[in-house]
């Protein structure tokens, strides 16, 4: 199977896909996240593509460049909208924005399927989900810390990505997963804006704060590189750097050691995933539903034997391993 | 309306600025019916006392009667209602703005329902200018003018107002002899229907001409009150200076026969046709004409401001090609503008800035200025043109108008330039100011260098010029020797404008 | 009439046909009516916060703060609505009054502080994105009011609200503008604020309220952002100002002050809509989009600037003097 | 020597000192070395690019690009030494190239197209962001080189290297300004450009080269930012213009041009980054921040626009009377 098998979404969530009515004969499909400065929505949109590349149907994408600019991606679908396009894949920072937007999508025969969420209410009903449980991941790495380092009581910073649900959801995930161990202290807690930079600021303020600190966990893989180069400058060679979603980048970092671990959520795979499903829909042979794209945790180990099939990857290393 | 009563009466006025004392323990009577000249040299307050009565601001102490009734005159709109009409020194138009609206900045007519009446603004405009005689549509956007043209707008405001009270600081100084001539039959008239006009100029011969009784300041207090000085220039210099200072144009003549510059067919895209003369060492060469006869033009073609489309200028025998103002200067001319304000000073720095802006490249090496050099040499100009010493310590906008003017005449020294172009130099500064001009025109020539000299002041014209170029709608009418040459011809020459109308129409 | 339609609007329309003509050669999916009513909803709020931004720059001043003033603003809207409970026939009214509150507040620091409005309002900008930040820990607040949505997605005779918003507004402006004192008097101090003060204008009033009407168009630019997104966050508006400013830019307005036409901003935003409209038509990336946007900003203004020289070049071209004279004003450096 | 270190730096100097010593006092790790070499890690990015946006603002222009063109450069870095293979010793002359070249073009288009540099950094602004896009897919390029993160986090006798380009950058920019050519030429075109044309100051000439230098200033703040995270991202650098802007700002000059000293933007830019690092060790959310940052900028500007009203108000209070005159310069409007 090209995906895992679909798991309903609640009730009033699952828009008809009996009601899809693709109106060109090669399908066009348009692919919209959130922005994009994030490589991991590029690295889903390589996916994307390479099942379409197989397929032989058209896919575009339409994104702000800022994930702050969700007035300009609301614009944006109201632009496809008008388009005969037969599907649309996207992601947003803020469901409630689109709900209406992608309800007249659904109207219009549209298939309309989310992507990298864990999301089973959508506010309007849409024809599916596609991701990886934001929760369950980087709860996984917390479990991994505590199996690795629990033995000692530790002193963790966390930084977060700039407010919202993602942010929530894996924040929350690490925290539920330290939770009741007693040598888990969380000492700090600050926004790094998602971005290295952002991550790089925060890691130097929250070093200089709490120069006892023992590990960070950051939301994404960026914002834990920018960290490793703060502690690497104050001579901290001896932290714990955790991240989330398994960037091309951050795995190799963790493959030079830069980094402990991340959460892989292989975003090229959900991409095709979501492709697959999308096309599936358009069918009439996806039943709808959330597809629970498989996360794993990697270590330095672990990164290089993923970084050892580029084929799964999107940036391509900078390297063979 | 008994001519006893003053209709305005200023009593005690005091105003300070920090620092300085601008006004203190002013007293002016304004009678109706009667042109009042407020005079002294630069700086010793009459702005000042012009704002204070116009509203613009406030006095620290005194009192204000309006016909014998103590008033205050809180802003502008407050003096407005009373009656008083301002032209202030500094322009105040807006350029981006019609002519029309400008005339009634701050009191458009309306409609009922607070809605502008375009129609009338333009009509009652159009009234204004044509009983001025000011040939400008109301509906021209007024940055396009020229700077007389301006002023005339400027005088158009407060004409519209009907005032029964008319400030004018200093009206004259962008207007030419023509213009001048006009304002002054349009006060007289004002003057007969009984309105009180207070006049301020530092162009004392027209002063003589038309002021009715005059109040001199010196160093924010009357030296001289109303009466008390006869209206005649010599009386009123040295009630203004405290001193005699004899001789009002020191004319040197140091003309050579040896011609340094020579100027042939030149011709700009401003309007410069077929200009030829020629300047010799040591000699004053002065540029008559009217307003926007093109004098100015003249002189931004010689200093390669303005491009030449035909003609061509020769220095020292050689023909030369001055592509931006750099060669010119390079060359050794040097261009005094007509407005330092705009065109001369740098605010922003001492005198020292101001003096080597003209020969940086000169004053240092390898890009690095010698900045001892510098110091010492703005010391000495600073001591040999009598420049107040503050301006080595403090930025020239402390200066007065004078002291100014000479930072602009001092860089050109500094350069050590030949051939030096003044237009207007003495506008707006004070007689003593003037005399320091005039003396150093005869300081440089006397040195050899040479000098064009641009004036609508004729009667300095004629005294300070050698030889005097008559220029009429940007070409040089002909060229004779300033003795051979009175105001009256001046004046005519300037009449010869298309067109100007005769002067009837202000009867 | 003659007044607010002048010629002034020619060149700014001028670009926004030709931009038009050109998106509609590319896809035919251009002129689809759905796609034009999309136009206005697309438009609405940058144009809106546009009549403020430019009001300020005919008065000669900047202001940077509008798209830090939006967040705010729906986090504000967000709260009465959300947490505090406020009906929003009651909220909205309320926001319109902060903005305007924040708009005198800014207006008077700049006007009786004696501060360069570019300095105020880049404090404004970075200060009011902070103070968004304070509501609700920094996040977002999401399904504000079921009523809030219709707004911004309503119609009228099938035709957006959002249009009628910008009928209206604009016709208020450029009324205001030609029409009545205050306007003439936020051109005077754009023109020349010394002559202003001797002429009796109070320079300092007009200049903050000209900085009170830009708070509160950018009220009624929040409430429409929050309409569309139902809810408020602080990360709404970032680099609107500039958008604005852009559109006045592109518009033809001086940013020197004193003169411009209140319409053609509106027809500048249309321009800058069109051209996204039509890249976001054809696909082409974001990156694109931001290179044609610097282009057009660039080109409007230079083709403004060198208005003279274009012309006497097209009259060198076309074999006849160009007769006309450029009217654009010589400025004192 | 008195001619670099004049009365200007006095205030700047105080400020510095009194939120130095606020800061110090909430919290003893202020003053901790470690936290004292950071410092100079914090500021120099900003302040090296400040020297720059302050040179631009000496001649009376604003530049609104650098943020933008940080992103820019960064990427070419990263895609000439990872995709291209460029070694190291060649790439980062090349970026100062390239940052220059970029400079010379904003300056060109502004000084000889007569285009506000207001607008031409505006359209820079966008369009830059744009073409850092083009690169890489829009996506960061992440391990550039191993020897880049040295020129960031390397020491020398225990300094950070920031410091020494600090020194040498404003040491060469004072030296500029007050003792060569060029610097006073840059003072006159702001100060009075008609009157700079007049004495022979080629002032487009002049103009361009301050936006040449700002580039530079620029690519050097790009290499330094690309070295701190081993990367190249068309995200860097978001609003680092305003922040440079800000620092030359807090630190006194005035936007109108022709006066300011380049040193007091160092102490302005170290005054933003004090507060900031003291904010930061008191673990204050950035909305503070925020909000502080935006409260200094006013502070400062107004202190320097109300000195006299503000010396007259001490010596009142002090019983003497304030016998120096203002030095603010009264600007024609
Ligand atoms: N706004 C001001 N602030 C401080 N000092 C001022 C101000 N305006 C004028 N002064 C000072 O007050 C004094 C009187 O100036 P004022 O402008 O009234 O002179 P004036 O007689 O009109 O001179 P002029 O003939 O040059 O026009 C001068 O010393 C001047 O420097
Ligand atoms: N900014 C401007 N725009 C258009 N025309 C102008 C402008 N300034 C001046 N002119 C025109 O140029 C001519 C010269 O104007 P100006 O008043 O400067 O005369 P001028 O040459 O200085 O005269 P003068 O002989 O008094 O020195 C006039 O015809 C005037 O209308
Ligand atoms: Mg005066
Ligand atoms: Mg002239």
């Amino acid at each position: 199977e090209n995906y895992p098998t679909p798991v309903p979404l609640q009730d009033g969530a699952q828009a008809a896909i009996d009601a899809i009515e693709p109106k060109n004969d090669t399908f066009r499909i348009a692919y919209m996240p959130p922005a994009t400065e994030f490589n991991y929505y590029i690295a889903i949109g390589e996916g994307i593509k390479a099942v379409a590349a197989e397929a032989g149907v058209e896919v575009f994408m339409l994104a702000p460049q800022s994930g702050a600019d969700i007035n300009g991606q609301m614009g944006m679908i109201q632009d496809v909208l008008t388009q005969d396009v037969d599907a649309i894949i996207f992601g947003t920072h803020d469901e409630f924005a689109a709900a209406p937007l992608l309800k007249q999508a659904v109207d219009k025969g549209m298939a309309v399927l989310m992507i990298n969420s864990d999301i089973p209410n959508f506010p309007t009903p849409i024809h599916g989900v596609v991701g990886y449980s934001q929760r369950n991941g980087t709860q996984a790495i917390a479990d991994w810390a505590i199996e690795t380092y629990g033995d000692q009581p530790l002193k963790v910073g966390i930084i977060e990505g700039q407010p919202g649900y993602h942010s929530t959801e894996r924040v929350g995930g690490f925290l539920d997963g330290i939770e009741g161990n007693d040598n888990f202290e969380v000492v700090v807690s600050i926004d790094g804006k998602w971005n290295v930079e952002g991550g790089n600021t925060a890691g130097m303020d929250i070093l200089q704060s709490n120069p006892d600190l023992d590990m960070i966990f950051a939301a994404n893989d960026y914002m834990i590189i920018g960290a490793s180069f703060a502690a690497k400058a104050l001579g901290r060679n001896d932290i714990v750097l955790l991240g989330n979603d398994g960037d091309t980048s951050g795995l190799e970092e963790i493959a030079a050691g830069n980094i402990t671990a991340t959460v892989n959520t292989s975003p090229f795979l959900m991409g095709k995933a979501a492709m697959h499903a999308t096309i599936d829909a358009l069918n009439g042979s996806y039943p709808g539903g959330w597809i629970e794209t498989p996360t794993s945790i990697e270590d330095k180990d672990g990164a290089i034997s993923v970084l050892q099939e580029p084929e799964k990857l999107f940036p391509q290393p900078s390297k063979e391993y | 309306m008994t001519p006893a009563t003053p209709l305005w009466e200023f009593v005690d006025i005091t105003k300070a600025y920090p620092g300085v004392l601008a006004n203190d323990k002013v007293c002016i009577r304004l009678m109706p019916g009667s042109i009042h000249g407020l005079l002294g040299e630069n700086g010793c307050g009459k702005s000042t006392m012009i704002k204070t009565l116009s509203g613009v601001q406030q006095p620290d102490s005194g009192q204000i009667l309006y016909n014998g009734k103590s008033v205050t005159i809180s802003d502008p709109q407050a003096a407005r209602d009373l009656g008083i009409a301002t032209v202030f020194q500094e322009f105040s138009i807006v350029p981006t703005l019609s002519v029309g609206e400008n005339i009634f900045l701050g009191n458009m007519p309306r409609s009922r329902f607070g809605v502008i009446d375009w129609a009338r603004v333009y009509d009652e405009a159009a009234r204004v200018l044509a009983e001025m005689d000011v040939d400008v549509s109301p509906e021209t956007i007024t940055g396009t003018l020229s700077v007389g043209e301006q002023q005339l707008v400027e005088i158009a405001k407060a004409i519209a107002m009907d005032a029964r009270m008319i400030i004018l600081d200093e009206p004259t100084a962008a207007l030419g002899e023509d213009e001048i001539e006009r304002l002054h039959q349009l006060l007289r008239n004002m003057r007969e229907r009984g309105t009180a006009i207070l006049y301020v100029s530092h162009r004392l011969d027209e002063v003589e001409r038309i002021v009715d009784e005059v109040t001199i300041l010196r160093n924010g207090c009357v030296v001289r009150a109303s009466g008390e000085t006869k209206i005649n220039v010599s009386e009123i210099v040295s009630a203004m200076v405290g001193e005699d200072i004899g001789e009002h144009y020191p004319k040197e003549r140091n003309a050579t026969d040896g011609i340094v510059l020579e100027a042939s067919g030149l011709a700009t895209k401003s309007g410069v046709k077929d200009v030829s003369f020629s300047l010799c060492r040591g000699e004053v060469l002065g540029l008559g004409g009217v307003l926007g006869s093109g004098r100015t033009e003249i002189a931004r073609a010689l200093f390669g401001t303005d491009e030449l489309i035909a003609g061509q200028v020769t220095l020292n025998g050689k023909p030369v090609h001055f592509r931006r103002e750099i060669d010119a200067i390079r060359a050794g001319l040097a261009l005094v503008p007509e407005n330092r304000k705009f065109d001369g000073l740098f605010f922003n720095f001492r005198a020292s800035g101001n003096v080597t802006a003209a020969s940086l490249g000169e004053l240092s090496r390898f890009g690095i200025l010698n900045l001892k050099v510098e110091d010492q040499a703005t010391h000495n100009l600073i001591r040999d043109l009598e420049i107040s010493t503050q301006a080595e310590e403090k930025t020239v906008n402390f200066l007065s108008g004078g002291n100014q003017q000479k930072i602009v005449i001092a860089r050109w020294l500094f350069s050590a330039s030949d051939i030096l172009i003044l237009d207007e130099p003495t506008q707006g500064i004070d007689i003593g100011a003037k005399i320091a001009v005039y003396k150093l025109i005869n300081r440089l020539t006397r040195a050899g260098k040479s000098i064009i000299l641009i004036s609508s002041d004729h009667d300095e014209l004629l005294a300070m010029s050698d030889r005097i170029a008559v220029v009429q709608h940007g070409t040089i009418a002909r060229t004779v020797d300033a003795s051979e040459l009175t105001h009256d011809d001046l004046v005519r020459a300037s009449a010869d404008i298309p067109h100007s109308k005769p002067e009837e129409a202000f009867a | 009439m003659k007044r607010i339609f002048d010629t002034q609007l020619i060149g700014p329309f001028a670009a926004m046909v030709i931009v038009a003509l050109i998106v509609a050669l590319t896809t035919e999916r251009f002129l689809n009516p759905g796609n034009l009513s999309n136009l206005s909803l697309q438009v609405s709020i940058v144009a809106l916060i546009a009549i403020g931004s430019t009001i300020v720059i005919f008065a000669a001043g900047i202001d940077l703060s509008s798209g830090s003033m939006v967040a705010l603003l729906t986090m504000i809207l967000a709260q009465l609505l959300k947490f505090i409970g406020i009906p929003l026939v009651l909220a909205l009214p309320l926001i319109l009054f902060f903005g305007g509150l924040l708009g005198l507040f800014i207006g008077l620091i700049t006007a009786y502080g004696r501060i360069p409005s570019f300095i105020t309002t880049l404090a404004a900008l970075i200060a009011f994105r902070g103070l968004a930040l304070t509501f609700n820990n920094g996040s977002p607040i999401f399904s504000l009011d079921p009523a809030l949505e219709p707004i911004f997605y309503g119609k009228l005779f099938g035709v957006p609200l959002p249009f009628f918003y910008l009928v209206f507004f604009y016709a208020l402006a450029a009324f205001t503008m030609n029409f009545t004192k205050l306007g003439r008097e936020i051109y005077a101090v754009g023109g020349n604020p010394a002559a202003a003060v001797l002429t009796g204008i109070n320079v300092r009033k007009v200049q903050t309220t000209t900085f009170v009407i830009a708070g509160f168009m950018t009220a009624v630019g929040a409430i429409l952002m929050s309409a569309r997104l139902n809810s408020g966050s602080p990360n709404y508006g970032q680099t609107l100002e500039l958008q604005a400013i852009a559109a006045a830019v592109v518009g033809g307005a001086s940013l020197a002050g004193g003169r411009g036409n209140i319409l053609a901003t509106l027809m500048g935003a249309m321009t800058i809509v069109i051209v996204q409209n039509g890249l976001n038509l054809n696909a082409a990336p974001s990156s694109v989009q931001n290179i044609v946007l610097g282009l057009i900003i660039l080109l409007a203004v230079g083709i403004d600037m060198w208005r003279a020289e274009i012309s006497a070049l097209m009259g060198r071209i076309f074999g006849r003097s160009s007769s006309q004279q450029s009217s654009s004003i010589k400025k004192e450096a």
